[in-house]
């Protein structure tokens, strides 16, 4: 096995344990915490698919961003006292089953999918390098692009108007 | 890093070997030049201690200049000003929040004795509650004279022996003022 | 509401727009401190530099001997009286006979105690003393202690070594202020250290 | 050759890491002369000669200080605080370019620990981690203060990332590489970025001592508020790596503001010391002294920003809490936007005008 | 976040929501906290990072200086005076030596009234530029701090020379001064008039323009006069509300009528007003302290008094006459008349006012004093409510409240 | 100008017997009245026209042990800015029926200004909204000012009251 295969086996392994363990862990800080692991992990496999620029933007925002943020509520929250809460058997069993279906249909899903062979004659390993993603974002997909990124900022804007607190209302 | 352990000497071996004193010798220097003071002034001596960290006196020549007010972080409890009873339990729970190695510093008449003060609300010196290394007359005294207690400190962190705090004289003296 | 016809309004809240920059304020602020970092510093090596604590000032205390080496202190009491730390007590004696050399008043004091830690350095133990027997050095402090016990000081800490006399420029008020005037004056003075007359 | 390389490489990647902590380390002494000379006193002078034994003396103090977890404190994330803080501080000298290249058996290594075509981007994602060690510490000690810092940090770091970022976007907007030592070498020749980018400079200091949490945004620890901030609860060594990162953190900073915007290891006059270097000495040493100069000049300049971090922070007050989110959300970011534009037309529209011109 | 009280949240009557809980957060500031540099415990509801409500406690270093002025003759109450406000403790020491020579009907010759003034004006600019540089210091501005420091230092240097101690003075005796001005004393405090003034200006550099400092302090921990009046407000943090009362003006005292100054106001009460107020009555007080050492008249510096004032060493060993009057002012047996008298000084935080009753002992029979921290530090919760820490923490540091004028 | 005659004087038409005990030690114009009258007494000079003697300068209390009857006494120093006069009123009450209106809802800053003279004399002030101990700790069970106290820490132990001195 050449390394970066055995880095690829380490890595699922890592991504998939600390995936479980942000479902087990009984302190949602904890939970976060694994979270972060797993975005790491995942970066490390974008790194092995030589798409560096998604790896370090992986990490900006989902690690260095959303999970401060998510860090943050729960800290203010302070779910720290409710840990012991013992959820009702009903819940549990309904999330089996609904888990379990999700399984069933991805895995169905994934056996239905012949996956595309890679033609490693021909490959262009420099196709996830930054210079390339630009080129394709603001070149070939610049319309797609543009129109996301209005969407994003409606969403904002929405999200602000949400958020935003009447006079009289409890403030952080 | 708990507290460092040093292997027990063997029997029939008294005093410690060389590389055991000049180890305690380094730490020694090293605590006595980084005494962070924690600042406990309730009164008129706080104001000369603001004086002796003024430019004049400037206590951080003797690498003290980090006023820490988290005791966990401080080396050594400045204890400045009267403490009324009220404030004695306060004064005790500094002391107790405070890491080992830890030295007091009783600046002041009142600190140290009450001073005029001998009334009913006011506690007639600290050593009553906790265990003092110097005390440091005057009222208030001057920045010299703090300076002077706390080369005492220095002398006092020196000469310290790593295995102090933990022998059972120690423990006899905290035990003395009903610590753990 | 106004009382006086002094008041004066100090405080303007208006911004200028340089102030609202920031920037400007900061450079000057930036500006002084960076003039401080080459400046001189005062600081005072303290050890090894001692600093002069003026011809007044109350550090610790003395017993004066007068010229024959004969303590001066007679046990009148005014002292203990006098401190607002109760911190001196003393016991009285008589002198006996043959002991003319030692004592100068006919009553004397067999302890003098002076508690350094309750101590406040008033100076007003000096100023009741009748019989110039109590002084507060204007040169030393009482050192740190280290432990309870070394605290109250008897006769034989406060009592001056003949061998090395506490010496001041003048030792009264009046005494004092002619020197002041003469050196203001600038008139040869040529004062010398010395005993208590 | 290979091996030549590796063992380059490797003693470059330590050099670097020992550079680092070593100015780490005599930060905290700088800290405590600067502060002194400012304030016009001594600082540390007996500890060594001129207390240069200071740190050391700190580190076996807090070495051998009694190690305290409190009792409701949470163990693991205690323990982990502070040794996230130093992990994340550490990571980011990686890939600063520190010199230009060294000849070694005609082979040339560049003195930069990795050469990574996202330079930059690498430096923000790390930068970005810096302040789990911070929330974690602060939210693990169980302490109302410490909470209140670790949250005044997360929110305060995620909000001037931004600025940060934006502010950056127009120097790379300008260099059109996110490398690291290509941003250096472009700026070859006086060429500096400093000159182009003013305003981006101002909006990335700013918000570097905020990332920094440095005076005058050291909400998080402000001693007068909240004690000691996230680090309340924490003594001995742990204390110590905490304020150890943040002064990586201030040489990380100090050393990325030279290579984005005082061209790194360019100094002026450099082409004509290099020939003189080369044709006095060849072009193997006289090609390894002038990279040699030239690292000596970018620590200059990054030892210079850490004084001037150290200037700043014995200057002026601190902010309020909302006040440096509006600063932050209100003047910051709109200022790196109109930053980005302006810059875009330039390179739109003025530059092929100059080019022009002097064609 | 051990204990956390939760409170019913306030909803509209009419208003169909699920029931809501706020969570406060009790913060205890204090008592060892860096920010409460006297000691004093203030125990704040907080909701996130703002003040709904505030108790204060206080009483932490409670030293019964009115049980212990009971027992003590009058001459030693000064060494109670000293530990009040000490950061002005001549202003306390001569206020009550004022009080006593007001009910003893002792006329104090000029020239001392000159250097008390003198000493009283230097002690209320080392008082206000504690209070002014820890402001910047709680702001994070440190270095300002140690600038104006080196100026106090020089404020003590004259202090020694004229008493003979740093902080705690004792300074004045019943009757007049002490000693007279020395030469050095003179010539230190002419030296101090000309080189405050650029430190001073040095301070105001850094912190009065400046922006983040103004943001800082404007409009914050603001009060009405009328509140102000309600809650005893006197001194500087009165005046700051706009307010113009000075006792130094209304009622003069030793020779402040001679003296031009003005007496600075401020709009609103807030904490930058409250500094500026300070800021100019630093200068105020280096006016007054020139105008008086420019124009110290000659003459004897205490009163002709001897049943009060203790005699000449000289003469007490000379005269009998001399030694019975020492005797009798030292064990305290000076003939006080039955009576009760009110005499108020403009302390450094404001009116500092001493009510004392006698009974013709050698001790008052009840002394109390009008402390004005005590007074106003009760206005803290009402000040900082609705502000953040922060601003609860400037409000505090602006309201210079001295631990052992506020606990007595 | 105000002067002591005219105020003595409207207070007398005002209130008849209930003001008595006129004096003006240093100039201080002194008047005494009962508990009974002391808030109306306090109302109606802050609340004058005239006189705005409107700012409570000072609230303590004394002790007279030996009075029977009279063994507390509660002093009120009041300040009118705007003519600069000053004036001082007491009032008796007896140490079986300690009790006094509290002046909380006239100037808030009596509150504790009575919290320390409760916690001094044990004086009750009838109304207060928070009377409870201030300078002393709450476990006290004493009034430390009453003179029947000591003064003195009872645990000291190095002061040796045989030798000379006190």
């Amino acid at each position: 096995m050449n390394p970066s295969i055995s880095f690829f086996y380490f890595l699922s392994f890592l991504t998939i344990l600390s995936a479980l363990m942000v479902v087990i862990s009984k302190n949602p800080i904890h939970s976060v915490l694994y979270l972060i692991l797993t975005f790491f992990s995942i970066s490390g496999h974008y790194i092995l698919l030589n798409a560096q620029f998604i790896a370090a933007v992986n990490i900006i925002v989902y690690a260095g961003a959303i999970m401060v943020l998510f860090l943050f509520v729960i800290m203010f929250l302070n779910l720290k006292q409710d840990q012991a809460d013992s959820k009702a058997n009903l819940t549990k069993i309904a999330a089996t089953i609904v888990g379990g279906t999700v399984f069933v249909i991805l895995f169905g899903a994934y056996r239905k999918t012949t996956l595309p062979a890679v033609d490693t004659a021909n490959y262009n390993s420099q196709v996830g390098m930054i210079e390339n993603l630009g080129h394709l974002l603001f070149k070939e997909y610049l319309l797609p692009f543009e129109l996301i990124s209005i969407l994003l900022l409606i969403a904002m804007i929405g999200a602000v108007m949400l958020g935003k607190r009447e006079i009289g209302e409890r403030h952080f | 890093m708990k507290e460092v352990t040093i292997a027990e000497a063997p029997q029939g071996h008294s005093g410690s070997g060389f590389f055991a004193t000049s180890f305690d010798e380094a730490i020694g220097l090293a605590r006595s030049y980084s005494l962070w003071p924690l600042p406990f002034a309730t009164s008129c001596c706080g104001i000369e201690f603001m004086a002796t960290m003024g430019a004049h006196y400037d206590i951080s020549r003797f690498g003290s200049e980090r006023p820490s007010f988290s005791p966990r972080q401080a080396d050594l409890l400045m204890v400045m000003g009267t403490i009324a009873k009220k404030m004695a339990p306060v004064v005790k729970q500094v002391y107790l929040q405070m890491a080992e190695p830890r030295w007091v510093l009783a600046v002041g008449a009142c600190a140290s004795s009450g001073g005029i003060f001998d009334s009913y609300s006011v506690l007639q010196g600290i050593d009553r509650i906790i265990p003092v290394d110097v005390y440091v007359p005057g009222c208030p005294p001057r920045p010299e004279q703090i300076i002077d207690g706390l080369m005492q400190i220095q002398h006092l962190a020196q000469n310290e022996k790593l295995r102090r705090r933990n022998t059972d004289e120690y423990q006899e003296l905290l035990a003395s003022y009903n610590i753990q | 509401m106004q009382l006086t016809n002094r008041s004066k309004q100090v405080s303007n809240k208006e911004m200028t727009l340089m102030e609202r920059a920031y920037l400007p304020a900061i450079a000057t602020g930036l500006g002084i401190t960076i003039k401080h970092f080459f400046s001189k510093k005062v600081t005072i090596q303290y050890p090894e530099v001692k600093r002069y604590l003026g011809p007044v000032f109350r550090g610790r205390h003395i017993l004066k001997r007068d010229a024959d080496g004969r303590e001066r202190c007679t046990a009148c009491g005014l002292c203990a009286v006098a401190c607002p730390a109760e911190a001196i007590s003393m016991v009285a004696a008589e002198r006996e006979k043959g002991e003319e050399n030692l004592y100068r008043e006919e009553k004397y004091a067999a302890v003098y105690e002076v508690n350094m830690l309750r101590c406040i350095f008033c100076g007003l133990c000096e100023e009741a003393c009748p019989k110039q027997a109590v002084y507060l050095r204007h040169d030393e402090f009482v050192p740190v202690f280290t432990d309870r016990d070394q605290v109250i000081w008897g006769k034989d800490l406060l009592v001056e070594d003949m061998n090395n006399r506490y010496t001041r420029e003048a030792w009264t008020k009046e005494e004092a202020l002619a020197l002041d005037i003469k050196r203001a004056n600038g008139e040869p003075t040529n004062v010398t250290p010395r005993a208590v007359p | 050759m290979e091996l030549t390389v590796f063992i380059i490489k490797s003693i470059t990647i330590l050099v670097v890491f020992a550079l680092t902590l070593v100015i780490a380390m005599y930060s905290t002494w700088g800290e405590r002369k600067v502060a002194g000379f400012i304030q016009d006193r001594e600082g540390p002078n007996r500890a060594g000669w001129g207390g240069l034994l200071q740190p050391l003396a700190d580190a076996g103090k807090m070495f051998f200080k009694e190690d305290f977890i409190p009792a409701m404190a949470s163990k693991w994330l205690f323990i982990a605080g502070p040794s996230l803080a130093m992990l994340t501080a550490l990571l980011a000298s990686a890939v600063i370019p520190f010199g230009s290249t060294v000849r070694f058996n005609g082979v040339e290594v560049p003195l930069q620990g990795v050469e990574s075509n996202i330079g930059i981007l690498y430096v923000f994602g790390v930068v970005a981690l810096g302040v789990y060690g911070i929330m974690v510490g602060g939210w693990a000690s169980n302490n109302k203060f410490s909470l209140l810092g670790a949250i005044r940090a997360a929110s305060q770091n995620i909000s001037y990332e931004i600025a940060m970022g934006l502010s950056l976007i127009a120097v790379l907007m300008m260099s059109s590489s996110l490398s690291l030592g290509e941003i250096v070498s472009q700026q070859h020749g006086g060429n500096w970025n400093i000159f182009y980018q003013p305003l981006g400079f101002i909006i990335f200091l700013t918000c570097s001592f905020a990332e920094c949490n440095r005076v005058p945004f050291d909400l998080p620890e402000c001693e007068t508020e909240l004690v000691g901030g996230y680090h309340t609860e924490y003594g001995s060594m742990k204390l110590g790596f905490y304020l150890f990162a943040e002064y990586i953190n201030m040489f990380i900073s100090s050393a990325i503001i030279s290579t984005l915007y005082f061209g790194g290891y360019n100094y002026p006059g450099m082409d004509w010391v290099y020939t003189q270097l080369t044709s006095a000495l060849g072009t193997g040493m006289g090609h390894n002294i002038a990279t040699l100069i030239g690292t000596a000049v970018f620590f200059g300049k990054a030892i210079f920003f850490i004084f001037f971090y150290m200037w700043v922070r014995w200057t002026i007050p601190r902010f309020r809490y909302d006040q440096l989110m509006n600063l932050g959300w209100k003047k910051l970011i709109p200022l790196a936007v109109i930053n980005i534009i302006l810059t875009a037309a330039g390179i739109l529209f003025l530059r092929p005008l100059i080019d022009q011109i002097l064609n | 976040m051990a204990d956390i009280e939760l409170l019913p949240h306030q909803v509209p009557a009419n208003a169909e929501l699920p029931e809501l809980v706020e969570e406060l957060t009790t913060l205890n500031l204090g008592p060892t906290h860096p920010a409460t540099h006297g000691i004093f415990q203030n125990i704040l509801k907080m909701d996130g990072e703002k003040i709904v409500s505030g108790e204060q406690t206080i009483g932490y270093i409670h030293r019964a200086f009115e049980k212990i002025a009971e027992r003590r003759p009058y001459y030693q109450i000064t060494t109670l005076t000293d530990r009040m406000n000490y950061c002005s403790s001549p202003i306390n020491n001569l206020g009550w030596h004022m009080t006593m020579e007001k009910f003893l009907e002792v006329q104090v010759p000029k020239r001392a009234q000159y250097i008390r003034v003198i000493m009283m004006e230097l002690a209320r600019i080392s008082d206000h530029i504690i209070c002014n540089s820890i402001l910047g210091v709680d702001t994070g501005a440190f270095t300002g701090f140690l600038y104006v420091m080196q100026k106090r230092e020089e404020i003590y240097e004259i202090y020694e020379e004229v008493c003979g101690a740093r902080l705690t003075t004792n300074m004045g005796r019943l009757g007049g001064m002490e000693r007279d001005l020395s030469h050095t004393a003179v010539q230190k405090i002419k030296d101090f008039i000309k080189t405050f003034p650029p430190v001073l200006r040095e301070l105001e550099k850094l912190l009065n323009r400046n922006r983040i400092f103004m943001d800082r302090t404007i409009k914050v921990g603001a009060i009405s006069t009328e509140r102000a009046l309600s809650y005893g407000f006197t001194g500087p943090n009165l005046r700051a509300t706009g307010l113009d009362y000075d006792v130094r003006v209304m009622n003069p005292y030793s020779s402040y009528e001679d003296f031009e100054f003005d007496i600075p106001v401020g709009q609103h009460g807030d904490t930058y007003d409250r500094y500026m107020v300070r800021n100019e009555e630093m200068w105020q007080s280096l006016k007054i302290v020139e105008q008086a050492i420019n124009n110290l008249p000659e003459g004897p510096y205490y009163a002709d008094a001897p049943e009060y004032y203790l005699p000449p060493k000289d003469e007490v060993y000379n005269s009998m006459e001399a030694l019975i009057y020492h005797f009798k002012i030292v064990m305290g047996e000076i003939d006080a008349p039955a009576g009760e008298i009110y005499h108020a000084v403009e302390g450094g935080n404001g009116e500092l006012g001493f009510y004392m009753i006698s009974d013709g002992g050698r001790a008052p029979y009840r002394l109390h004093f009008r402390r004005p921290s005590f007074i106003y530090y009760q206005a803290y919760p009402e000040m900082c409510k609705g502000s953040s820490l922060s601003d609860a923490i400037l409000t505090m540091s602006s309201l210079n409240v001295i631990a052992g004028e506020l606990d007595a | 100008m105000l002067s002591n005659q005219e105020v003595a004087e409207e207070l007398l038409g005002k209130f008849g017997s209930q003001v008595f005990d006129f004096e003006e030690p240093y100039g201080l114009l002194t008047l005494s009245t009962t508990r009974e009258e002391i808030l109306t007494v306090l109302e109606f000079i802050k609340e004058h026209n005239h006189f705005q003697i409107s700012f409570l300068t000072d609230l303590t209390g004394v002790q007279y042990p030996d009075k029977t009857g009279q063994e507390f006494m509660v002093v009120y120093h009041l300040h009118s800015f705007v003519h600069n006069f000053r004036i001082r009123i007491k009032v008796s009450i007896p140490e079986a029926d300690i009790h006094i209106p509290t002046v909380t809802g006239l100037w808030e800053s009596a509150n504790w200004m009575e919290r320390e003279t409760y916690d001094f004399y044990g004086i009750l002030f009838d109304g207060h909204p928070n009377l409870k101990r201030i300078l002393n700790i709450e476990e006290m069970d004493y009034f430390p000012m009453r003179k029947e106290y000591p003064l003195e820490d009872a645990t000291r132990e190095d002061k040796i009251d045989a030798l000379f001195g006190r």
